[in-house]
């Protein structure tokens, strides 16, 4: 949260409290006001899209304010009528009406200008997986398959432990370039790739799937992406062709360990 | 300009703190903390550095086979980047600034997120490695950092001269390309290969990229490497000047990297004679490298770290130009992106690279050049690719990055440096690359001052490969090879897929779309003024005939 | 400017629709295509007939959901570790290549003793491979203890690839394989290059609708 | 506006307008068939043949003749449906089949509710209103069999081999489903043209017989598509095992539930539509009261519907994940997670526009509301849980975005996404809705009673309990694991639940005999709130649609999932832009049909057709007129009030 930005946009509306504005102004406040905070008032800015879809909720939103009862409506049309209508307003109407076609214009005159980018591809960040994988001869589900030393956790806890240090090693060794040191997704080639890598330490990413599915993208990566990950654009390396499943399901291990977190459960089978 | 001026500010007075400082801590043991703080420094220790730094601080972590620089080995009380004088141990505020800022392009990171008192923590536990830290005599003593001049036009002149008067061009190269003739020879301490820094790319100087940094750097040395200290051998305007001389080589603004290559249409036919002059008007656009560290046969730590491109086009064909800094032209030998890593070199890292064994004893790099010191030549040819898909992708889908898939193949130029053409190479995997006898490329290559320049040409539509048409947008990826760090095959620096934009010669013109959107606004504004000046009119006709039950203004 | 009831009541609904159809546009839109039915080339050599026959019983032959390779013990069906050198013991004096297409073409002709039959025919739903994969299956069995010979040109008692007889022009196309057989395929998906793998899949598939 | 003008303008321009949504259907279709979607059905461009044109045609048509007859026959597995292919044909087609099918199914169910509430309060505006309800139905019903028919006809030619399989895995299912079909028609036309010509109790017990038909009707139809999604007592070759378990799989009874009240909501708004098509029509006050009495009461049952349709979707969810985790994540992370945020912006719209509603019907009570200043806060909260609701999981963003958001998930908004934000997000709507609601109830009335302040302060406190409990269960669910947090959604709703409950009964005590400061004049409620009422409708409809659409689209390129695949050229997931425009055609269909069935009921309403002077000029016509018409005025007029009102 950017306080300078909040506390001007609450200044603002004060103003307009004791300025005891009209009905019409206070709409266009509260409208730019959100757009403002929304677009400057963050530290880690909010994406296009989502800025975009917060906004068409605020303006139905202070639509339906304005037109929910009579009086307000005829405030707010009121003035808006007698504008269109009333001789007296004609010069200011006319310049009105030639103005908004101009700035349409003078606003597709620079969308058309704007630098030139690259043709940009939305992507699904976390694809389906396949029900079940093949990974050197093993066949393994991942609907229902499970991480194979999970269960030492509780049966050999010290067994566990040497199953997450040796995850540790693979991916102090392997992971570490992209993913970085704190899992942050920030490895010192982070910079050089697109799509970045995944940032494990956000606090959502880990306990929103199984271990299985990990397990896909690990022994899979890049090349393994279905067709909605938008395929051969990260570089997550196929792990199958460079470490055996057991490192593979012990990185995994590490992961959740380092972030003191735990896989999703599997849902209940009922019926 | 405002941050960078504060922080130019903050540094100032950090500094004169320090200068204070050190005035008081003259007398006193090294700050090494409260056994608490290094307890507590010791969790976070094992936890997010042990595994480069070794647990006993010796360097020999889990990460440490792959990486380069190696990790800092605790235990020998050397530190690179410090405020105190050469040999010296750091200072605790300086071992709490390489946390906390890290050392750009090596495997150290950043840790921002860390609290000031855990960083401090950190610090104070590390100095438990060294019996150093504990001895009263080895007090580390921050230098005198005199606040820096203006750099003017004659200070960077000055600069240069005493830049090539103090051997600063054996390692660093003429123009600070990291091309100097020890270059490749250079080791630590420990014996591990290192590398000059590049000069002209401030943002991978491991000590910082500020006027500061660099001059502290150059004041102080960097222990355990070849880097020395200037303290006593300059005084310090002359290694203001200096600063700024190698300051003047950079862009000061970073890598500026993007995402964009733009293809320039020129009028006269291209001439692969006049080389790179005919790109003059070509942006230059500079995409960050990195290992190739997803197929087998991988490579951690590539020399060169970023690649620029430009691009032309005339009547019939296209022209590349890309550019990266190496610091030897490896003419000798063979490359081929299909050349095969065995297994054991992966596993072992870095460690068979150029440096010849025979040079056991410290290389001195201000000797002057003798036989020794020059590496012996390389097995493998330095190398460049282009790489295209074979198809103008329809939608999102691209062939696989490394050298394509078996589904999407690549157009591969290359060019092995030892030869004089370029060769063509269609990819279907990093596993399939194969020779493809098109002949439709033609290029040249040149070396100057530890940079390569080459030139890569092909018609427009050629008999094999994708078109390349005006207004498109074309996946462009490129792999660089250096063949003194035994680069070839898979083993490489490369980038993920970037694009060429090939600029229509003449942009179509604004003003339809312009008339048009401004005329249906127009027309829907009349519309609207129209339907409400009705309204009122009817509305105000059924007053007057007192029928029709009154409404609501615009209310429907 | 009255504009009628209807008219309105039409315009909202057109609206409102076209809004929500807009709102779909904004979003990312991903076409999610079937997974590729492999068009394989008719110039693989036997090496790479064995990795691909490999990846077929991987995926789309679902073999391993009830054979194993050298695993012991309780089996629900034969193991398949070292098959190619029990050939001779079980059927003699019949080629590997045909014994392994019987197996495939026709399980329930020989059921190795000591199991129950229950292996679907696999030319047919729900497995449904194509005649091309099923050599390659037969060249990755042959690679199991033995050496593979098999080439994409093979013919065997229930396929004769199209290559192989070679027909004279104008005649009456595939009428030359073995009668009583199974028409050969006409060859437009097996020669089709391997710039075929489009996005769309194939209208044309030679395997069967029902493929699980 | 003047009435007979609108009326006459209506006769002309009616007709018109019709021509005209039909021609933007078919715009919209020719734009779809555009698509490169549409490729593999096209004929390849002709080629130039110098041979002259008769003789090539000759030649065709024998070569043709001859290639028939040397083809022997073969079964198809698919056949194509011409121009949009034969997924859109059957899309479209079972789309159309169940909205009707949902209004016929859902229509009786509150009917049948408000015919007793008539009985036993003796007031005979809700016996009319029930027969007005039931009087939509007869058209309907021909419709839904009508397209049901289609689309099995669609289904035969077009998926032979796959309508086989599930014919022969279902097939006992169809006779008890053909039965229960002629049950549905005979239980139908009693409750109809029975209305008032039994006694009361009897009827009631007409149109419970005819819901219990038609929820039957559904359940079977629920379990061959259900079976499609969620496969289960077959064997891995597809062969059938259990019927019993092919009939209850994972996913029948979730989708039962979420279908019995979706057709509620559903129902409800569309004869509320159907008011409010009335109110805007009417010419005189009291249909005008009337028809916005009616208008109120579909909206209002549609509300209360949609409420716990989330709840339910929920279930159906979690049974989807239990099925399979992969369905599940195709449905909430992969292909169709974008879905969801189209879904939550129409479920936004719709809390948005039944607030609005409510909010406008305050305008029927006479004097200037005090109770209006409470709005901007109502319309904070519901904005604010609307746009939790549409913050997307997978945030759409450039490289450089994503770069300053260090990573795929904002420090910020990622929290938003999650299953807990959206949870409470929806609970507060509802509770939100349930404040304007109550709003709206006491506008113009004062309590008297003598605890009124300890009975506003306890509603207060039991408001803000609730609140508080969502809300805290809400942040709670971000520290426990996922299967908690997915139950927690229990605890969050029945405290919502609870609290609905408990202040509608405050509120009814407290308002026994409150002093009224305004008449509420039914009718009085400007003309926007009746086209809100169609918005509503138009947005279920399309939710329906989108929902349909979701359903099946998991399956992805599965006829069966993991049984049976879909090879066709039709085997694809289409994108999302595709999906919608199809549904929107769909919708546009539906409205235009649910036109034509409002038209022919209020056809009931017309009076009897009277050939004046000056029509007849021949002397012929009159016999003509006359014999095909006949003359009983008095009898239509007087409709409305058939039956037992009279």
């Amino acid at each position: 949260m950017n306080i300078t930005v909040l506390l001007a946009l609450i200044a603002v509306l004060v103003a307009l409290r004791f300025m005891k504005a009209h009905l019409l102004l206070w709409a266009g406040a509260w409208w730019v006001g959100i757009y403002v905070l929304l677009r400057f008032g963050f530290r880690v800015p909010i994406p296009a899209s989502v800025i975009s879809i917060y906004m068409g909720i605020v303006t139905l939103a202070i639509l339906a304010y304005l037109s929910s009862s009579d009086e307000r409506r005829e405030e707010v049309f009121g003035p808006l009528v007698r504008f269109m209508t009333e001789r007296r307003h004609t010069p200011f109407l006319a310049v009105t009406v030639l103005a908004i076609p101009a700035l349409a214009a003078a606003n597709v005159y620079v969308q058309m200008n704007v630098a030139i980018e690259p043709p940009f591809f939305p992507r699904t960040i976390h694809p389906a997986s396949p029900t079940e994988i093949t990974v050197q001869d093993q066949r393994i589900s991942i609907d229902s398959g499970d991480n194979p030393y999970r269960a030492l956790e509780q049966s050999n806890p010290d067994e566990f432990r040497k199953h997450v240090e040796n995850g540790r090693r693979v991916y102090y060794q392997n992971c570490f370039f992209c993913h970085g040191d704190n899992l942050g997704g920030n490895g010192m080639y982070a910079h050089a790739l697109n799509p970045i890598p995944t940032n494990f330490a956000d606090g959502t990413t880990l306990p929103s799937f199984r271990e299985t599915f990990f397990f896909w993208r690990v022994s899979k990566g890049g090349p393994g992406m279905p067709e909605e990950g938008a395929p051969w654009d990260t570089a997550m390396p196929a792990w199958e062709k460079m470490l055996k499943e057991e490192e593979m399901w012990d990185v995994i291990l590490f992961l959740y360990d380092f972030m003191g977190q735990r896989p999703r459960a599997r849902e209940e089978v009922h019926q | 300009m405002t941050t960078r001026q504060i922080a130019r500010g903050l540094t100032l007075a950090w500094l004169a703190v320090l200068c204070v400082g050190t005035g008081l801590a003259r007398a006193q043991s090294p700050d090494i903390g409260t056994e608490a703080q290094r307890e507590a420094g010791k969790v976070l220790y094992m936890k997010l550095c042990s595994q480069c730094h070794g647990e006993k601080g010796d360097g020999a972590g889990y990460a440490t086979p792959n990486v380069l620089p190696k990790p800092r080995d605790f235990t020998s009380g050397k530190f690179k980047v410090r405020t105190t004088g050469s040999g010296a141990l750091p200072t605790h505020q300086d071992l709490v600034n390489i946390i906390r800022k890290g050392m750009p392009y090596t495997s150290m990171p950043s840790w921002p997120g860390l609290s000031e008192e855990e960083v401090s923590n950190l610090a104070y536990f590390i100095t438990t490695f060294s019996a150093d830290f504990s001895n009263p005599e080895a007090a580390p003593k921050p230098i005198d950092l005199p606040s820096a001049p203006a750099s003017t036009p004659e200070s960077i002149e000055t600069g240069k001269k005493l830049y090539e008067e103090n051997g600063c061009i054996k390692c660093h190269g003429t123009l600070g390309r990291a091309d100097g003739p020890s270059a490749l020879t250079l080791k630590d301490e420990a014996g591990n290969p290192i590398r000059p820094a590049n000069l002209t790319h401030s943002w991978t100087f491991r000590g910082g990229s500020s006027r500061e940094d660099i001059f502290r750097t150059m004041s102080t040395g960097f222990n355990g490497t070849p880097m020395p200290s200037y303290l006593e051998a300059l005084p310090p305007e002359q290694r203001w000047a200096i600063t700024d001389f190698i300051a003047s080589l950079s862009d000061t603004n970073g890598p500026g990297y993007t995402n964009l290559i733009v293809a320039r249409p020129v009028q006269d036919p291209i001439d692969l004679a006049k080389g790179a002059e005919s790109f003059a008007s070509a942006p230059v656009a500079r995409f960050p490298l990195l290992g190739q560290i997803t197929e087998p046969g991988r490579s951690f730590h590539p020399p060169a770290t970023s690649v620029t491109v430009q691009a032309i086009y005339d009547a019939e064909s296209i022209a590349l130009l890309v550019k990266w800094h190496d610091m030897r032209a490896d003419k000798t030998g063979k490359n081929s992106p299909s050349l095969p890593i065995p297994p054991e070199e992966e596993a072992g890292g870095e460690a068979p690279s150029a440096a010849p064994a025979a040079s056991e004893t410290e290389a001195d790099p201000f000797a002057d050049t003798t036989e020794d010191t020059v590496a012996p030549p390389a097995e493998f040819s330095d190398a460049v690719a282009v790489q295209f898909p074979v198809a103008v992708p329809a939608g999102a889908r691209k062939p696989y990055f490394i050298f394509g898939d078996s589904q999407s193949s690549v157009d591969l130029w290359f060019f092995d440096l030892a030869r004089n053409e370029p060769l063509q190479f269609i990819g279907r995997g990093s596993g399939d690359v194969a020779v493809n006898d098109a002949g439709d490329v033609t290029g040249v290559a040149s070396y100057s001052d530890g940079e390569w320049s080459v030139i890569f040409r092909r018609p427009l539509r050629a008999s094999s490969g994708a078109p390349f048409t005006p207004g498109q947008f074309m996946p462009i990826a490129l792999s660089a090879w250096d063949g003194s760090a035994r680069e070839r095959g898979n083993k490489r620096a490369l980038s993920v897929w970037y694009s060429l934009y090939m600029e229509p010669e003449t942009v179509p013109s604004a003003a339809g779309p312009m008339i048009r959107t401004a005329l249906i606004i127009f027309g829907l504004e009349l519309a609207i003024i129209g339907w409400v000046r009705s309204r009122l009119r009817s509305q105000a006709r059924n007053e007057i005939r007192g029928e029709g039950r009154p409404q609501p203004a615009m209310g429907s | 400017m009255a504009v009628p009831l209807i008219g309105r009541i039409g315009v909202l609904i057109l609206a409102s629709t076209a809004f929500y159809a807009y709102v779909g546009q904004l979003v990312p839109q991903n076409e999610v295509q079937p997974p590729q039915e492999t068009v394989l080339r008719t110039d693989l050599t036997t090496a790479e007939m064995v990795t691909t026959g490999r990846q077929i019983m991987d995926a789309k032959g679902l073999c391993f959901t009830c054979h194993t390779i050298g695993r012991s013990g309780a089996l629900r069906f034969p193991d398949l570790a070292g098959i190619a050198g029990r050939v001779s013991e079980r059927a003699p004096g019949v080629t590997d290549i045909e014994y392994f297409a019987q197996s495939l073409y026709e399980p329930d002709s020989f059921i190795v003793p000591g199991f129950n039959p229950g292996m679907p025919a696999i030319n047919r739903p729900p497995i449904g491979l194509t005649d091309q994969e099923i050599l390659c299956v037969i060249a990755y069995l042959q690679s199991l203890g033995g050496t593979p010979t098999v080439t994409m040109q093979t013919s065997h008692k229930y396929y004769t690839p199209a290559g192989a007889a070679p027909v004279a022009p104008g005649e009456a196309p595939a009428n030359g394989a073995a009668p009583g057989q199974k028409a050969a395929p006409v060859a437009p998906a097996a020669a089709a290059p391997a710039k075929s793998a489009q996005l769309k899949p194939q209208a044309a598939h030679l395997g069967g609708a029902f493929t699980s | 506006m003047n009435g007979t003008m609108n009326r006459k303008l209506a006769l002309v321009l009616g007709p018109v307008t019709g021509v005209l949504m039909f021609a933007g259907v078919v715009l919209i279709a020719t734009f779809l068939t555009n698509r490169e979607y549409a490729q593999p059905y096209r004929a390849p461009a002709a080629v130039v043949d110098p041979t002259p044109r008769v003789e090539g045609v000759a030649a065709e048509a024998a070569d043709a003749e001859a290639k028939a007859k040397a083809t022997p026959y073969a079964e198809a597995e698919y056949r194509q449906f011409p121009v949009i292919g034969s997924r859109v044909a059957v899309w479209a087609v079972s789309q159309l089949h169940l909205l009707f099918a949902a209004f016929v199914l859902a229509v009786p169910l509150f009917a049948i509710i408000i015919e007793i509430i008539g009985y036993k309060t003796g007031d005979l505006r809700y016996d009319r209103l029930a027969h007005e309800f039931t009087k939509l139905l007869s058209v309907s019903f021909s419709l839904t069999a009508t397209f049901g028919a289609f689309l099995t006809f669609l289904l035969i030619a077009l998926y032979p081999k796959f309508t086989n399989y599930l014919m022969s895995v279902f097939s006992p299912t169809f006779l008890p489903y053909v039965l229960l079909f002629f049950a549905e028609a005979a239980f139908l036309y009693t409750y109809y043209y029975g209305w008032g010509k039994f006694h009361p109790l009897v009827h009631i017990g007409l149109g419970i017989g005819l819901n219990l038909v038609g929820t039957g009707i559904m359940l079977i139809a629920n379990s061959w598509l259900t079976f499609m999604t969620s496969p289960a007592g077959v064997s891995d070759t597809g062969a059938l095992i259990s019927l019993y378990d092919a009939v209850y799989n994972f996913t029948w009874m979730p989708i039962n539930i979420h279908r019995i009240i979706a057709n509620v909501a559903f129902g409800g708004s569309v004869a509320a539509a159907y008011a409010a098509f009335k109110f805007l029509q009417a010419e005189t006050d009291e249909e005008r009261a009337h028809y916005d009495w009616m208008g109120y009461i579909g909206n209002f049952v549609a509300i209360l519907a949609f409420l716990p349709l989330p709840f339910a979707g929920y279930w159906l969810a979690k049974e989807i994940y239990a099925f399979s985790q992969t369905l599940g994540l195709t449905m909430m992370g992969g292909a169709f997670s974008w879905l969801f945020i189209i879904q939550a912006v129409l479920i936004g719209n719709l809390f948005l526009a039944a607030n609005y509603y409510l909010w406008l019907g305050m305008g029927r009570v006479e004097g200037r509301q005090p109770l209006q200043k409470f709005i901007k806060y109502l319309l904070i909260g519901i904005a604010l849980c609307f746009a939790i609701w549409a913050t997307p999981r997978s945030i759409l963003a450039t490289v450089s975005e994503i770069r300053a958001m260090g990573g795929s998930t904002h420090p910020m908004l990622g929290f938003l996404g999650v299953m807990s934000a959206k949870n409470t997000a929806v609970n507060i709507l509802i509770l939100t809705t349930f404040m304007s609601f109550l709003l709206y109830r006491r506008t113009g009335k004062i309590a008297t009673v003598a605890w009124a302040k300890t009975g506003h302060a306890a509603q207060l406190t039991i408001f803000a309990a609730a609140a508080f409990i969502v809300i805290f269960l809400g942040i709670y669910g971000y520290f426990v694991e996922a299967t908690v947090r997915i139950g927690l959604s229990v605890p969050q709703v029945s405290s919502v639940l609870i609290a609905m409950v408990s202040i509608t009964i405050i509120d009814v005590f407290l308002f026994r005999r409150a002093k009224m400061t305004g008449d509420v004049r039914w009718g009085k409620i400007p003309p926007i709130s009746q086209y809100v009422l169609i918005f509503i409708a138009v947005t279920f409809t399309w939710l329906m649609g989108l929902m349909g659409y979701v359903r099946s689209g998991l399956r992805q390129h599965w006829h069966v999932y993991g049984v049976i695949r879909d090879t066709s050229p039709d085997a694809f997931t289409p994108t999302l832009g595709f999906a919608t425009q199809v549904v929107s055609v769909t919708v546009l269909i539906f409205f235009v049909l649910i036109g034509f069935v409002f038209w022919i009921t209020s056809l009931h309403d017309r009076p009897d057709f009277v050939p004046s002077a000056k029509t007849v000029t021949h002397p012929g016509a009159d016999v003509v007129l006359g014999g095909a018409l006949g003359h009983q005025p008095g009898i239509a007029r007087a409709s409305h009030f058939e039956g037992r009102t009279q």
